[in-house]
């Protein structure tokens, strides 16, 4: 079970700050995603790519991960 | 020390953390929140992030513009409710020549903008409510 | 309004002569007397000026950078001593966006240096005294 | 008749802030600076080529003077 943070936009659409996600040990974060938008309806209108950061860093899809990562799915950055 | 903050932010502290006198030439960049957005009228903007990675990456932002140039960089992002005209981020590079201080202040509001996961919603004069993507914007904006 | 000053210089005075709702990006550049130039330990400098001349220069090129970038100019100099740390120089340039902020900046005090006439002594910690030539020094100096 | 002003390092060598040069109607600056070098035995030290300004303007030493026109002699600038 993967905790995915959610913020700004993304929380918004989706109704939530966290969404628990089933996957099976080694899955990559692209993996995680289609199980996110299978699981989770609500994901529908997020676009199709997607940034995510595992343990406070951007990461690729390929990123495979470990039991305890703190994993977030970013909307579009827009500071400054 | 943060680099994040909910209060307003003013330059003197910040460039007081850098001066030195090796430092001659420092270089500075204040975004500001705008009055317009794409042709509408802006009221003001709320500020989110997530905030425990935006502190780490602010740092590895800062940690490799002073690797790559022999500068102190000083970062502070404010976060929260920010009325039009008020200051959103300053970045300050002080070096011992303006060119890689030059080079430094640029390279880190860039690396800002494209890495810190910070989130701004517009509110408008027209009473509409927008979170803002740089990415949808035309290419010069923001 | 001067261009040319006696008194100690802060940015915030000049950060509110140019700061405007459309303006959104903000570059500035202090130039900070150094401690050290060419190896010798500097104490503080003198900068004098032909001051009529310096006067019309700087709003030359303070001009020629409003007409080419939709920016607002803010340019001070000090004259008389300085010592080391206190601040002879600055420039600020603000506008809609970043690009032109920071452009218009950088040409703004590589004119001052080019064509300004003022000029500066150096007391050195070793009791020597020089007339500071940029031509001479290496050219990523002053 | 022409006033020419000199500045800091200049002013220093030459030992004084204004030197009056001799020249006909219609000198260029380059001939004014020949005519300063022969009245002033004190300018011998200064560099070949001399930054002029003539009016609160720099000038090129092809610049033909007018009566009345402010002729000054810079030092290498050095503000910043």
């Amino acid at each position: 079970m993967v905790t995915i943070r959610l913020f700004a936009a993304y929380a918004e659409l989706v109704g939530c700050d966290t969404v628990d996600i089933a996957v099976s040990a080694g899955a990559t974060i692209g993996e995680l995603l289609s199980e996110f938008r299978r699981q989770v309806p609500a994901a529908a209108p997020l676009p199709s790519r997607l940034l995510c950061a595992v343990n406070l860093a951007h990461v690729l899809p390929s990123h495979v991960l470990q039991p305890g990562d703190e994993v977030a799915i970013l909307p579009p950055l827009a500071g400054g | 020390m943060s680099y994040l903050t909910d209060s307003p932010l003013t330059i003197e502290p910040l460039l007081d953390e850098v001066r030195s006198p090796e430092r001659g030439g420092i270089a500075s960049f204040l975004g500001v929140v705008r009055s317009e957005l794409g042709g509408r009228a802006v009221l003001r903007l709320e500020y989110s992030a997530y905030r425990e990675m935006a502190e780490a990456e602010c740092a590895r932002v800062v940690a490799e513009a002073e690797a790559r140039w022999p500068v102190k960089v000083g970062l502070r992002h404010r976060l929260g409710t920010l009325e039009v005209g008020e200051t959103a981020v300053i970045v300050i590079a002080a070096g011992g020549h303006r060119d890689e201080a030059f080079l430094a202040c640029r390279q880190v509001i860039e690396a800002l903008k494209r890495r810190v996961p910070i989130w701004k919603r517009e509110h408008y004069a027209d009473g509409g409510l927008d979170w803002v993507d740089p990415g949808a914007l035309a290419p010069e904006q923001g």
